[in-house]
């Protein structure tokens, strides 16, 4: 048997149904998205499969969707292991499972589709299911972090459903993403743009992002922040050409509203008590960086300009690193962590900060180019700055985890043998990968240079020394409350809709009043029928004799 | 030979129903064998017809049947494209009410009565269908009226009595502006058949006002079963009814027909060309648009689920005649593939309402909690149905959404796209909730402890399988077409068959 | 047309309002027949005097007078007994 | 013509000889005789339609002194419907054992009835049918008081005023006669000129005719007349009796009348005809009791008949006439119909009010649902006769845009019948409070009651022929 693109969905959900059977296949889940590395390898033809929607077509056709299939996969299949192991005694297992193996779906095809419809039929799928990821566990935390992301999951939806309409309707009909490139409106831009901004959660459209992670399993957490934010990103690279009017003029504002997310992120994030909730606003604040990627991509629009590169290899290394992060979290708080453990947790936290040798120093490398190159690079020393941010985040968020050690009573022991291992094998991650694809190794020798390398580690080690002075003071604060406005905003929405003053028409008839007049005029007629007839009869002669 | 079958088989399609129907109320209670018989026998022989029909119509094939009637308007059944798709919708979700209502009514008094009149309302309804002019449409409109009364009040309880006086006050209204509006139109221009591209364009100069006038109150009394703004009041009323009545009429017979004579109306007798002299349709897209809107966040604020289900009814059935008054091709393949659409959806969500009343008494959304534990496959299939109708794809809903969407953009009418973002929104929020009482909430009594509930041995026998199996194949059904969309047999190829019929040069 | 014949109709028709005038005021089951038939008198006077109106007698009238006032008689006696029967259902 | 003659003599001589006879199974005898007179008018029907109108002089006498009898296509249809109605009436009274106390009376008058009724019909002359009228009446009043001591009030103020409109009747044929020295139809539509004492006359002769059709607003006594009688009887007054006036009344105007008066005596019959729907239908709709609310639907009904008759003359169109006279013969089905299914079922429960209908599809299905299929053919409910007639009432309105406003007329009407019908119908699928099982008991006589829904039902299908002889006749 063959394999070809249009199983990759098809098997998740093949999986899905031999659970619903026998549960026990939940633990093999971790194999459903690993068909995709065959693929990968093999590249077989697109396929069209005009069966099905409008338009549906599916395939790779450049490195993002290439990358971003890679990391899918590889989030997906570890995380299932991960999970296979952490949801072992879950009463609602069956249930998770299937939103999981749905949302995985999604993902996977949204990642091969060549079309929109395609594309956007993955995206929902996703994002809905991970519904039941965000709100899986019992208890109020889960259900107002859940309304407020399906309130915002359903807004994104609809405005790509019209920026997706509005799209096909300027393109003249036209289904594949390779025929998109005519110029776009503004306004199908803003709400393609809002749709997948919803769901990639870069400032200002973050704001179930911090509310959602804390609340997740550890899984569901790392392949949101790993895989579903980047369907956001793919999604706005896919649906939005680069290189026309209205995205060269969006260019600079879509760029300084990356730039300013990424640093108000990790001022928000600092301030949070949290290990999951800082690490989940270092997602919001990377997503700037992949933000003002695509924002320079848009001023260039050039094809094989290293943006797309850098925007592929951006993604995989922030999937790769900030999973690996969630997964340590859920490992700190539920089990005991030795030395060694914590050590491996500071890897990809370092890789995130931009550590040499690291994947991190490879895109940073990347994007310091990059951004010398363009217009912006009066911003190029705020990117060193960043990465201080960036570092000090991820300190907090690593004593946050180191906190959390104490609420765990001893007899806790060690983490399960497999989750550790897949735990292991992220965390490792960013320095294996370097080695393995082409674009970073063609990085890794660049960045050894010693201009280079202080460049990349003066960041940490002020970070540190910050750090250090720091945690001393504790910080203890109130902004809390003002930063979940969205949970203030989701629950004052859900009023303002129930309570929506719209009056229903009824209409009725007040025949009370009259049915004492009626029945006097009753009374008075069988009485007196033949004085009224006789009387009536002479009248209307009499009138009409007059009348005529 | 074959002309004879051209000519017979209209009307043995409305027979095929007619006549167990009425040998059915000859039936005692005690009968119950010899009735399921002859429903079941009715229901597949109609399939078989109808099926025969479809392979007929679509090689080109003319179906027609007629008697004489009034002067100058003939009754005629006859099949074309359009009618095609309505029939087909008819019978097979006829089919899964039938089974369905069988187990649900199971050892309830006065079942002859039910399903006499429950066979006579689907022939009503395909003759509805099948109806060659405006007077045989009206006939048969009316009789749908007549036909589903005894189904609104069947109860006879003082609330189902209520109710079914607020349905009549509404239908016969309706009913009697339909009239006012066919035989204005026959003083007017005479009844011939119905043809693609109307056949008023001859007299819109020397008629202006007559023909406005006809079709306001046209659209006026077909908008009570259409459940229009204004005039859908009747319809969260009617929800008293047993839920496979209510599953027919929200998704196939009442709202379906008015809507359908929508269509009828604009495209076989004003004719697109008719109706952009005159400018009427301007103020039906606003209306439509305007209950859309409304009706979603009407059923918002219910807290029963029938009632939640009805309101939704009102809005979604807007969808076809939005797309109908868009008056462009596109947005024609959208409303017709919605008819078809909204009917796999919203009977499923009908049957699942009713398998929750029927096996946990369930009728408040607050007694929903957790009912996914307990009752999974149907709250898989009122998940199908709620998230299609919010146009999650690849759920049939989605597709609708799709051709109406670019088709409001196609006629210049971008303002419209924004209304079905605000539904989509709309029913999101109306419907996502239940689904997160379903499947997340904590069951306020455990299932295991509620002794008429207790959790069955196998998933597949949660309630009857008569409920069970007719909900889960609508379900199915709603999501093949979704999915399949782009297959030769969808009601999407078939919808793009009789737009490119109608919108023929 | 003489002028005693114009009394005679004028007469008629005074009679037949009379009998109206009766029938409208009178609660009396009796009474309201008694009017009835004056005002049948009244017309029966009219057609006599119509059939008086040319110098041949006009025997259609009278044999439509005779006709009427079966049909009056008859009528009378079947409405006293309907008068006299309801008349004992009050009491 | 001679068919005609055997429809109208044999009710007169079956009524002779159970008067005379009193043979042991008179109900046989009254069957066969409306078999037979039934016969009779189909072939009158037939003969009609095969060599066009024609009429008889009685005992050979010459046209102005002739009593003449005409037989049109529209009076032929007349005595077909009186002939079917009597029959099924008939034979609901042999079947259904409520009827039981009343037979021996009730025989002989009804046939008396029957051949008054198609005398009338056949009759083209004035005083001809001052005297069948007069039968009519008298028959009709009789019958009245079958039903006790109850309904003698009623029959009293019937007879009064039917005695005091036929002397208004018969007071305008007096002048007519003195204006042109003729009582027959054919003669005085040649004669006739507008001047006062014609007017006057006609007036007199409305009056009296409006009386007696119990015309808005001179129906007073029809309410309570027809619902205390006895059901079949109700049945016949309903469906026939005060039909008869408004023959006359049609054709004095549209033939007798010249149009200078005839023109605005429309209008005012067309108005009264609306007064007649609205008020008629509004008490339908309000009255408790169950009879009650058939006879007010009566004088409703007979509303459209007058606003067929006004617009007729109004707008000088003959193509209504064909509409007014399927509105009384379908309408006259129908009544038959619901009185026979009301009667059935009042008789049953022994309660007049119309919540005693509770639980009636199981215990007497058969005749409500005779009620409901009846009703929908009084609404105008598609495809029925009384459709057909609504549609064929409605068109001319609806060419001329200052015609519209009677259209409404009709809308509003119709509203109104579709909700008495349906406040009855809906009485019927109430879950009753006891628990009450179908009695086979009266089976026949529902299902007699359900013929008449069923014919009216079937005019649609033949509504191609019906109105090729209504064509026929204005050709």
């Amino acid at each position: 048997m063959m394999l070809d693109w249009w199983h990759i969905p098809l098997i998740p959900l093949l999986f899905w149904l031999l659970m619903m059977r026998w549960p026990s296949v939940s633990n093999w889940i971790w194999l459903a998205p690993l068909p995709g590395l065959f693929l990968l390898w093999h590249g077989p033809a697109n396929i069209e499969l005009p069966m099905l929607w409008p338009g549906a077509a599916l395939g790779i056709d450049s490195p993002v969707n290439h990358y971003f299939l890679l990391l899918s996969i590889v989030l997906w299949s570890i995380a299932s292991l991960f999970a296979s192991v952490k949801q072992r005694n879950d009463v609602h297992r069956l249930r998770f499972w299937s939103f999981w193996l749905w949302s995985m779906t999604g993902n996977l095809l949204l990642v091969i589709a060549l079309d929109p419809a395609s594309f956007y039929v993955g995206f929902t799928l996703m994002s809905l299911a991970a519904y039941g990821l965000v709100a899986h566990q019992p208890g109020p935390l889960p259900r107002q972090a859940g309304r407020l992301y399906l309130q915002l999951a359903v807004l994104g939806e609809m405005l790509i459903y019209a920026g997706l309409i509005l799209r096909v309707h300027e393109t003249g009909g036209l289904l594949s993403f390779s025929d998109w490139q005519q110029p776009i409106g503004w306004l199908t831009a803003v709400c393609l743009l809002t749709g997948f901004g919803l769901k990639a959660g870069f400032w200002p459209l973050h704001l179930w992002l911090p509310l959602a992670h804390p609340v997740a399993p550890t899984a569901a957490s790392a392949v949101l922040s790993g895989a579903m934010l980047k369907a956001g990103i793919l999604g706005i690279w896919q649906f939005i050409p680069a290189d026309t009017p209205t995205t060269v003029a969006l260019g600079p504002v879509v760029f300084f509203i990356g730039l300013f997310g990424a640093f108000y992120a990790v001022v928000a994030g600092l301030l949070q008590q949290q290990a999951k909730t800082v690490l989940a606003f270092s997602s919001v604040s990377q997503m700037g960086y992949l933000l003002m990627i695509i924002a320079m991509f848009w001023m260039t629009g050039d094809a094989t300009s290293s943006l797309i590169i850098l925007l592929a290899m951006y993604g995989l290394h922030h999937a790769v690193a900030k999973a690996a992060l969630f997964m340590g979290a859920g490992l700190a708080s539920s089990r005991r962590l030795s030395p060694w453990h914590w050590g491996l947790m500071t890897l990809p936290a370092l890789a995130l900060a931009g550590l040499p040798l690291t994947t991190g120093a490879s895109v940073k490398y990347l994007f310091k180019d990059a951004v010398s190159d363009s217009m912006f690079a009066l911003s190029l020393p705020l990117l060193s700055i960043g990465s201080m941010a960036t570092a000090l985040l991820l300190i907090r968020a690593l004593l946050l985890m180191k906190q959390s050690q104490q609420n765990i009573s001893k007899n806790a022991g060690a983490p399960e043998a497999v989750a550790l291992s897949s735990w292991l094998v992220l965390s490792l991650a960013p320095i294996v990968i370097p080695l393995m694809v082409d674009e970073f190794r063609h990085q890794l020798t660049q960045t050894m240079q010693l201009q280079a390398l202080t460049g990349l580690l003066w960041p940490i080690i002020l970070a540190t020394v910050i750090a250090a002075i720091v945690s001393r003071l504790s910080l203890k604060t109130s902004f809390k409350a003002k930063l979940f406005a969205g949970r203030w905003l989701s629950l004052r929405l859900r009023y303002c809709l129930i309570h929506f003053p719209v009056p229903e028409w009824v209409i009725r008839l007040k025949l009370d009043g009259w049915r004492k007049v009626e029945r006097s005029i009753n009374k008075f007629s069988s009485v007196g029928t033949l004085p009224i007839t006789i009387g009536l009869t002479f009248l209307m002669m009499l009138s009409w004799t007059m009348l005529f | 030979m074959m002309t004879d079958i051209q000519t017979i088989l209209p009307v043995a399609i409305v027979l095929s129903s007619l006549i167990p129907g009425l040998l059915i109320f000859s039936l005692k209670e005690s009968q119950h064998r010899l009735r399921i018989t002859l429903n079941l026998a009715g229901v597949f022989s109609k399939l078989l017809l109808v099926g025969w029909m479809l392979h007929g119509v679509s090689q080109g094939q003319q179906f027609s049947f007629s008697i004489t009637f009034l002067p100058g308007a003939d009754l005629i059944l006859q099949g074309d494209a359009l009618s095609l798709q309505f029939v087909a919708l008819s019978s097979v979700l006829w089919l899964a009410t039938t089974i369905y209502a069988i187990g649900y009514l199971e050892g309830s008094a006065f079942r002859s009565r039910f399903f006499g009149y429950f066979s006579l309302c689907v022939s009503a309804t395909v003759g509805l269908a099948l109806a060659g002019n405006l007077v045989t449409f009206l006939v048969f409109y009316e009789l749908l009226t007549l036909a589903t009364f005894p189904l609104v009040v069947h109860r006879g309880t003082d609330a189902a009595i209520r109710a079914g006086k607020v349905y009549l006050a509404y239908t016969v209204s309706g009913g009697v502006l339909v009239l006012m509006g066919v035989a204005l139109l026959h003083a007017l221009a005479g009844t011939p058949d119905f043809i693609p591209g109307g056949y008023l364009s001859p007299v819109v100069d020397q008629h202006q006002a007559g023909l406005t006038l006809a079709f306001v109150l046209m659209v006026l009394g077909l908008g009570v079963k259409a459940a229009l703004l204004p005039v859908h009041g009747w319809l969260p009323q009617a929800m008293v009814a047993p839920a496979p009545v209510s599953a027919l009429l929200h998704a196939v017979a009442v709202v379906k027909a008015g809507a359908f004579g929508i269509i009828r109306l604009v495209y076989d007798v004003y004719g697109i060309e008719t109706l952009s002299i005159l400018q009427l349709t301007q103020g039906l897209m606003i209306l439509a648009a305007a209950t859309i809107i409304y009706g979603s966040i009407r059923a918002l604020q219910q807290t029963e689920i029938k009632k939640r289900l009805a309101y939704s009814t009102v809005s979604q059935v807007s969808y076809i005649t939005l797309g109908v008054a868009m008056l462009g091709p596109i947005a024609a393949i959208g409303a017709l593939v919605h008819l078809v659409h909204q009917g796999l959806m919203k009977i499923t969500l009908f049957f699942c309402a009713g398998n929750f009343a029927e096996t946990l008494n369930i009728h408040h959304i607050r007694e929903m909690n957790g009912l996914g534990q307990r009752m999974p496959l149907t709250m898989a299939a009122f998940t199908v149905g709620a998230l299609g109708m919010i146009g999650v794809p690849p759920i049939a809903g989605f597709i609708s959404k799709w051709y109406l969407g670019l088709g409001a953009l196609e006629t210049g009418q971008p303002w419209i796209l924004w209304v079905f973002v605000g539904s989509g929104l709309l029913n999101a929020a109306y419907f996502l909730p239940l689904l997160y009482r379903g499947w997340f909430a904590k069951p306020a009594v455990e299932w295991a402890a509620h002794p008429q509930a207790r959790r069955p041995a196998s998933v597949w026998n949660e309630t009857h399988w008569m409920l069970l199996w007719p909900t889960l194949f609508t379900a199915l059904l709603a999501i093949v077409t979704g999915i399949l969309a782009g297959s030769d047999f969808s009601p999407l190829a078939w919808a793009q068959l009789i737009v490119a019929r109608e919108f023929a040069p | 047309m003489t002028l005693s014949l114009q009394l005679f109709l004028a007469t008629g028709g005074i009679l037949w309002l009379t009998g109206l005038y009766g029938l409208w005021r009178n609660s009396d089951p009796i009474r309201r027949i008694i009017s009835l038939n004056i005002m049948g008198s009244g017309v029966f006077l009219v057609m006599v005097t119509l059939a008086r109106r040319e110098t041949s007698t006009d025997p259609v009238l009278h044999a439509l007078v005779v006709t009427g006032l079966v049909v009056a008689v008859s009528a009378t006696a079947f409405a006293l007994r309907l008068a006299v029967a309801s008349q004992q259902e009050k009491r | 013509m001679n068919a005609a003659l055997v429809s109208m003599v044999v009710p007169f001589f079956a009524a002779m000889l159970v008067l005379m006879w009193r043979p042991r199974q008179q109900s046989w005898l009254v069957i066969v005789a409306s078999i037979v007179s039934l016969l009779a008018a189909v072939m009158a029907l037939l003969s009609v339609i095969d060599s066009g109108p024609q009429s008889l002089n009685l005992g050979g006498w010459e046209s102005p002194l002739a009593i003449r009898f005409q037989l049109m296509p529209v009076n032929a249809l007349l005595i077909v419907t009186t002939a079917v109605i009597h029959l099924i009436v008939v034979c609901f009274a042999a079947s259904s054992h409520h009827c039981q106390p009343i037979k021996q009376a009730f025989w002989p008058l009804a046939l008396l009835l029957h051949g008054s009724l198609v005398a009338l019909w056949l009759s083209m002359d004035l005083f001809n049918w001052y005297v069948t009228l007069e039968l009519l009446g008298l028959a009709a009043v009789a019958l009245v008081t079958l039903a006790g001591q109850k309904a003698l009030r009623a029959a009293l103020d019937y007879l009064l005023l039917s005695l005091f409109a036929s002397l208004t009747y018969l007071l305008g044929v007096v002048m007519l006669y003195g204006q042109y020295g003729t009582l027959d139809i054919a003669l005085l539509a040649t004669l006739t000129e507008a001047d006062r004492v014609t007017q006057t006359a006609l007036l007199l002769i409305s009056a009296g005719l409006m009386l007696k059709a119990a015309l808005w607003p001179l129906h007073l006594w029809l309410p309570a007349a027809h619902s205390s009688a006895p059901t079949p009887v109700s049945a016949l007054l309903s469906a026939l009796v005060v039909k008869a006036p408004l023959f006359i009344l049609w054709l004095l105007w549209s033939r007798v009348a010249p149009s200078e008066l005839a023109v605005p005596m429309g209008f005012w019959l067309a108005l009264l005809g609306g007064g007649a729907l609205l008020i008629g239908g509004w008490s339908a709709c309000r009255t408790p009791h169950l009879k009650t609310l058939v006879a007010y639907s009566t004088v409703a009904q007979l509303g459209y008949g007058l606003l067929a008759l006004g617009l007729l003359l109004h707008w000088q169109l003959n193509d209504l006439q064909a509409a007014l006279w399927l509105f009384v013969v379908a309408h006259a089905m129908a009544k038959t119909s619901m009185f026979l299914a009301a009667g059935e079922i009042q008789a049953a429960t022994g309660k007049k009010r119309l919540n005693s209908l509770r639980g009636m599809t199981l215990t007497m299905p058969v005749a409500l649902f005779a009620f409901a299929v009846a009703g929908g053919s009084l609404i105008g409910l598609p495809p029925s006769g009384g459709f057909i007639a609504k549609w064929l009432l409605i068109q001319p309105m609806l060419i001329e845009p200052a015609y519209w406003p009677w259209a409404l007329l009709v809308i509003i009407a119709t509203l109104l019948s579709a909700a008495y019908v349906f406040r009855v119908v809906s009485q019927g699928f109430r879950q009753s409070s006891v628990s009450a099982t179908a009695s086979e008991h009266g089976k026949s006589a529902q299902w007699l009651a359900l013929l008449p829904a069923i014919l009216v039902w079937l005019m649609a299908l033949f509504s191609e022929p019906l109105l090729q002889l209504m064509d026929v006749f204005s050709a």
